[in-house]
C-alpha cells in the first residue's frame, strides 16, 4: 500500500459520500458529521488563502535577490512591499480589514484598481464588436444578428423611440436563449457529476499531483 | 423521519447510475469499443503549430485559472490534455511553447506534462521551464494583464486556448487577434463562449473540449468517460421529447415521476 | 488605400477616444431617457414585496471591487426596499472583498437615518466567509455552529435578529448579487436543491443568459440584470442613483457601438466587392 | 474645483494608470499591475487569517480541542513547498476536494440534469395561443438539439439526415451566444461609467 497516495484517496472518498449522505437521507448521524466537515472545510479553506501569497513571496523574493537585467527586479520589490505592508497592517493592529489606515488604503488603491482592471473590459468590447460583429459567414451571421438586435433593446434610446426594440430583446431572452441554454446547461451538469463521481472513486487523481 | 429524503430518490437513483455507467463505459473504452468523432477544431491545432514555426514565433497555450479543487477541474483537466499535445507538436515541429501559469496546485502537473511530451521527442535540452512556463499569477486580471503584457512583447503566431476561462476571456480573445495570431478557442463556462465564438478562428463550444482532451489523449478512461455521459444525453433527449408530447396532450407522467 | 480599407481597420487609438468622449457627454450632462423594466428585475421586486412584514432575507454579497461598478447600485436599491418594507437581513460575503463593499452600500443606504433600522435588530453583517458553496451550505445548516461573530467581532449571540436565525428554515428567501459563476450556481444548488429555500440572483449582465435556465424552471424567482436590471429596481424602488445615470451613458457608448459595427461590416462588405470587382 | 483628498487623487492615479493599458503598454501600467498583485496577495492572507481565528481558533478557545487536527492538516497544506515531504499537502486537498465534489455534484444532478429534463418535459407544446405555441416549440428544439450536439460517441447519430439535428443546435446556440455578447457589452459599459463617475465627479468634481 502506497500510504501518500491512498489515505488522500480514502479521505476524498469518505468526505463525499458523507456529503452526498447529508444530501439525501435523513439520517442524523450522517447531518451531524457533515456539519463537523463543512465547519473544517471552512477552516482550511482559510488556510489555503496564503498559498498563492507564499508563491509569489518565492518568485519575486528570487528575482529581486538576482536582480538581474531586464527582468524588472524593482517592480517586484514593490510588489513585495505592498504584500508586506498589508499584512502589517492588518495584522498588527488586530482590526483585520477593518481598521482605519487599511480602508483607506483599500479604497485609494485597490478598489480603483479592481474596479478599472475588470471594467476597462468595456474598450476590449468595442473594439472588439467592431472588428468581430461581421457577417462574415453563415455561423458569424447568425452570432450578429442576436448580439445586434440585442444591443438595440439594451440601449434606453431605442425603446423609447419604438418599445418594439425592447420587446425583441425580451422575447430573444425567451426562447430562443432558454432553450439552447437549457441543453448546454444539462450537458455540461452531467459532465460535471461524472467527473465528480471518477474523482470519489480514485479514478481520477490530477489533484494530487506529482506522483 | 424518513431514511431517504422524499423528492430526491430520484436524483439519487441517477447518481448511483452514473457510478455503473462509468465503469461500464470505461471497460468498454478499454476495448477499443467506443470511437469520439472527430472535432473540427483539433485539425486546427496542428495548423497553428505549423504557423509558428513557419514565421519563426512562439506559439502560446494558455489552459485557464482553474484549479483541481474548484467545480471547472474537469475542464483544467482538458486543457491539460489539449497542453500535452500541443508540447508534442511544438517539439515535434521545432516551436517555441509558451504556457503562463496561474494556479499552483495546477503548475506542476502542467510542467510534468510538457517535460514528457518533449522526453518523449528526444528534445528535452530544448525545454527553458522558467522561461517557458511561467507563474505569472494567481490573481485574475494581475494574471491577465501579465499574459497580454507578454503577447504584445513577443507576438506570438498562434493562441490556444481551452479551459476554464473568466473574463479574461475577451481581454485575451483580442489581445492575440489584434498581434494577428491565429486562435483555437474553447471553454465549457458558458459565459465565456460568445466571445471565442466571435473572435477565434476556431472555437470548440462547451463540451466539446472535454471529447477534445479525450480524443487527443487516447486514454481509454477518458474515451469511456464520455460514452457514460452521452448515455445520458440520450436518456435526457428521449425523456424531453416522450414528456413533451405527452404533456401536450395533457399527460404529465415523466416529470412528475422525476420529481420523486 | 482606398477609404473602405482604412474604415475596415480604423487603429484602436480612434476607436477608444472616441467611446471615452461618447461616456463624458452624458455624465456632464444627462438625459434622463424613460426607462422599460424587464420582466427578471419586475419578478425580484415583486418577490420581496409579497413578503410578510419582519420576515427573514440572507443576502449574500458576492462580489469585491471589480464588480462595484455595476452590482454595488443594484445592492443599493435592493436593501431599500427591503427597509422599506420593514423586511430583516442577514448579509454575509462569499467573496474576499465583500467586507470592503458591505460599508460602501451601507453608507449609501443609510437604514439607521433612513428607515430608523438597528444594528442587531434588523440587519447583521457576518462577513466573509471562505469557501463559496461549503460556506453556504455551513450558514443554511447551522448558522450558530459556524458563525459566533459578526464582521467587526461581536458575538452575534444575544442580537435579537440572530437569536430568532439558526438556518435555512428561519429564512424567508435568500437573495444574492455576485460576479462569480460558482456563487451563482452555488446559491442555487445549497439554498433551493438543498434546503428548499426560493432564491432571487443578481448578477453581471453577461451571466445572464447562464442562469437564465434557473429563472425558467423557477429555481430563481428573479434576476438582477446587472447594470440594466440595477437601473430597473432603482426606478421600481423609487430610489434613482448610479444605475439610472449610467442609462444615458448606455444610450451614447451603445449607439456608438452600433456605428461602429455598422461602419466595420459596410466597409468590409464594400472592399470585398472592390476585391472581386 | 478638484478633490483635495490625498486617496481621490491616489485612486485616480490607478484609475487611469489601470485604463491605459486598453490604448497601449506602457510603464506606469506595469506599476499599476505589480501594485495589484502585491495588495491583492495581501488581501488574501489578511482574509485567511481572519477567517482562521473565526471558524478555527475560536472553536479551541471554547475547548473544542478536535479542531487542533483542523491546524495541523491546514499546515500541511504548506508541505507542498517543501522538496522532501510535499506530498503530506495532499491530505488537506483530498479533504477539500472531497467536501467540494461531495457537495456540487449532489445538487447538481438534481438542478442542473433532473430539474432541467423534468421543465422541458412538462412543457406542452402547443397552448398559450399562436405565440405561446411557437415559444414553447423553440424552447423544446433548442434543448433538445443542443443536447444532440453535444454527443461525441454515437458516429451515426452526426451523419446523413439525422446530422442537420447537431447542425440545429449549433446554430440556435450561436444564436443565443449573440444575445449573450449583446447582453456583454453593456455590462462591461455599465461597470467602466462608474469609474468616468468618479473620475468628474469625486475627483475633478465637475457633476
Amino acid at each position: 500500500m502506497d500510504y501518500k497516495r491512498d489515505i488522500p484517496l480514502a479521505i476524498t472518498f469518505i468526505v463525499g459520500v458523507i456529503a452526498i449522505g447529508d444530501y439525501y437521507t435523513g439520517i442524523e448521524a450522517v447531518t451531524q458529521t457533515f456539519n463537523v466537515i463543512k465547519n473544517w472545510g471552512i477552516v482550511l479553506q482559510g488556510f489555503a488563502l496564503g498559498l498563492g501569497a507564499v508563491n509569489l513571496f518565492r518568485v519575486h523574493g528570487r528575482r529581486l535577490s538576482a536582480r538581474k537585467e531586464g527582468t524588472d527586479w524593482y517592480f517586484s520589490g514593490w510588489l513585495l512591499l505592498m504584500l508586506v505592508v498589508f499584512i502589517g497592517l492588518g495584522l498588527v493592529t488586530g482590526e483585520y480589514e477593518q481598521g482605519a489606515t487599511y480602508s483607506w488604503l483599500y479604497n485609494a488603491i485597490y478598489l480603483p484598481l479592481g474596479s478599472t482592471m475588470y471594467s476597462s473590459l468595456a474598450f476590449y468590447m468595442a473594439y472588439g464588436a467592431y472588428k468581430v460583429l461581421r457577417a462574415r459567414n453563415f455561423d458569424a451571421a447568425l452570432l450578429f444578428i442576436t448580439a445586434v438586435l440585442v444591443i438595440f433593446g439594451n440601449t434606453p434610446i431605442f425603446p423609447a423611440i419604438y418599445p418594439g426594440f425592447f420587446h425583441m430583446r425580451e422575447w430573444i431572452f425567451g426562447p430562443i436563449v432558454s432553450g439552447a441554454y437549457r441543453g448546454v446547461r444539462i450537458g455540461i451538469g452531467i459532465g460535471a457529476v461524472v467527473l465528480g463521481i471518477k474523482t470519489l472513486i480514485g479514478m481520477e487523481t490530477g489533484y494530487l499531483g506529482r506522483r | 423521519m424518513a431514511i431517504l429524503t422524499p423528492g430526491r430518490i430520484v436524483p439519487l437513483l441517477a447518481l448511483i447510475l452514473v457510478w455503473v455507467a462509468v465503469y461500464i463505459a470505461i471497460n468498454m473504452g478499454k476495448e477499443g469499443k467506443i470511437k469520439v468523432r472527430r472535432i473540427a477544431g483539433l485539425d486546427a491545432i496542428e495548423e497553428v503549430v505549423g504557423r509558428s514555426v513557419e514565421m519563426g514565433r512562439p506559439v502560446f497555450d494558455i489552459i485557464g485559472m482553474g484549479t483541481f479543487t474548484d467545480s471547472y477541474a474537469t475542464q483544467t483537466v482538458a486543457g491539460l490534455s489539449i497542453l500535452n499535445y500541443v508540447a508534442g507538436l511544438s517539439a515535434r515541429l521545432g516551436a517555441e511553447l509558451i504556457a503562463p501559469q496561474a494556479k499552483v496546485d495546477v503548475m506542476p502537473v502542467a510542467i510534468e506534462l510538457v517535460r514528457d511530451a518533449y522526453n518523449v521527442e528526444g528534445k528535452l535540452d530544448e525545454l527553458n521551464v522558467d522561461e517557458q512556463l511561467p507563474y505569472l499569477s494567481g490573481t485574475q486580471f494581475a494574471w491577465a494583464s501579465g499574459i497580454i503584457g507578454m503577447a504584445a512583447r513577443r507576438r506570438p503566431a498562434g493562441n490556444i486556448m481551452i479551459g476554464p476561462f473568466w473574463a479574461e476571456s475577451m481581454m485575451f480573445a483580442e489581445t492575440f487577434d489584434r498581434i494577428g495570431a491565429m486562435q483555437v478557442g474553447g471553454t465549457a463556462r458558458t459565459y465565456q463562449i460568445p466571445f471565442f465564438a466571435a473572435l477565434c478562428d476556431y472555437c470548440l463550444i462547451g463540451e466539446e473540449i472535454f471529447a477534445a482532451g479525450a480524443y487527443v489523449s487516447g486514454d481509454p478512461a477518458q474515451i469511456g468517460t464520455i460514452a457514460a455521459q452521452d448515455w445520458y444525453k440520450l436518456a435526457a433527449i428521449a425523456l424531453s421529447i416522450v414528456g413533451a408530447l405527452l404533456s401536450t396532450v395533457g399527460v404529465n407522467i415523466i416529470a412528475e415521476l422525476l420529481s420523486r | 488605400m482606398s477609404v473602405w480599407e482604412k474604415l475596415t481597420s480604423l487603429p484602436r487609438e480612434v476607436v477608444m477616444g472616441l467611446v471615452i468622449i461618447a461616456m463624458l457627454i452624458p455624465a456632464l450632462s444627462p438625459l434622463g431617457l424613460p426607462l422599460m423594466t424587464g420582466q427578471m428585475s419586475q419578478d425580484w421586486y415583486d418577490t420581496i414585496e409579497a413578503l410578510p412584514e419582519g420576515s427573514v432575507i440572507l443576502f449574500d454579497i458576492g462580489y469585491g471591487s471589480g464588480g462595484y461598478p455595476s452590482l454595488g447600485p443594484g445592492t443599493i436599491a435592493a436593501f431599500h426596499q427591503i427597509f422599506e418594507n420593514d423586511l430583516k437581513l442577514v448579509i454575509m460575503a462569499t467573496a474576499l472583498e465583500g467586507t470592503l463593499m458591505y460599508p460602501l452600500v451601507m453608507a449609501a443606504v443609510q437604514p439607521e437615518s433612513n428607515y430608523g433600522a438597528v444594528y442587531g435588530e434588523d440587519y447583521v453583517f457576518i462577513g466573509y466567509i471562505a469557501g463559496t458553496q461549503t460556506a453556504m451550505a455551513g450558514v443554511l445548516g447551522d448558522l450558530h455552529e459556524l458563525v459566533t461573530n459578526d464582521y467587526q467581532g461581536n458575538p452575534i449571540s444575544g442580537m435579537p435578529l440572530m437569536d430568532n436565525v439558526g438556518g435555512a428554515d428561519d429564512f424567508a428567501i435568500v437573495a444574492y448579487v455576485t460576479t462569480s459563476g460558482d456563487v451563482a450556481e452555488g446559491w442555487v444548488y445549497q439554498a433551493y436543491s438543498q434546503y428548499n429555500r426560493d432564491v432571487l440572483g443578481g448578477t453581471l449582465s453577461m451571466m445572464t443568459t447562464s442562469i437564465k435556465p434557473y429563472y425558467d424552471s423557477g429555481q430563481l424567482l428573479g434576476i438582477m440584470d446587472g447594470v440594466k436590471g440595477a437601473a430597473d429596481l432603482e426606478f421600481l424602488t423609487g430610489h434613482p442613483g448610479d444605475a439610472i445615470v449610467s442609462s444615458d451613458i448606455l444610450t451614447f457608448t451603445q449607439t456608438l457601438v452600433l456605428i461602429f459595427i455598422a461602419v466595420g461590416n459596410i466597409s468590409w462588405f464594400m472592399q470585398k466587392q472592390e476585391g472581386s470587382g | 474645483m478638484v478633490s483635495m483628498d490625498p486617496s481621490i487623487w491616489i485612486a485616480a492615479f490607478f484609475t487611469i494608470a489601470a485604463t491605459s493599458y486598453a490604448f497601449r503598454d506602457n510603464v506606469v501600467f506595469k506599476f499599476a499591475e505589480y501594485t495589484f498583485i502585491g495588495v491583492a496577495a495581501g488581501h488574501q492572507i489578511v482574509m485567511g487569517i481572519k477567517n482562521i481565528r473565526d471558524y478555527g481558533w475560536t472553536k479551541i478557545m471554547e475547548g473544542q480541542i478536535i479542531y487542533v487536527l483542523v491546524f495541523v492538516l491546514g499546515i500541511m497544506l504548506y508541505a507542498r513547498f517543501h522538496r522532501e515531504y510535499y506530498w503530506m499537502y495532499r491530505f488537506p486537498i483530498a479533504f477539500l476536494v472531497g467536501n467540494g465534489v461531495g457537495i456540487s455534484i449532489r445538487a447538481a444532478i438534481h438542478s442542473d440534469f433532473i430539474v432541467q429534463v423534468a421543465q422541458t418535459a412538462s412543457t406542452p407544446l402547443i397552448g398559450g395561443g399562436a405565440m405561446g405555441t411557437i415559444n414553447a416549440i423553440i424552447t423544446f428544439v433548442g434543448a433538445v438539439t443542443a443536447i444532440f450536439h453535444f454527443i461525441f460517441t454515437q458516429e451515426n447519430l452526426h451523419e446523413g439526415t439525422l446530422g442537420y439535428i447537431p447542425k440545429i443546435g449549433r446554430w440556435l446556440m450561436l444564436l443565443a451566444f449573440g444575445a449573450s455578447f449583446g447582453n456583454t457589452i453593456m455590462s462591461r459599459f455599465g461597470m467602466y461609467q462608474g469609474r468616468i463617475i468618479f473620475l468628474l465627479r469625486d475627483w475633478l468634481q465637475l457633476v
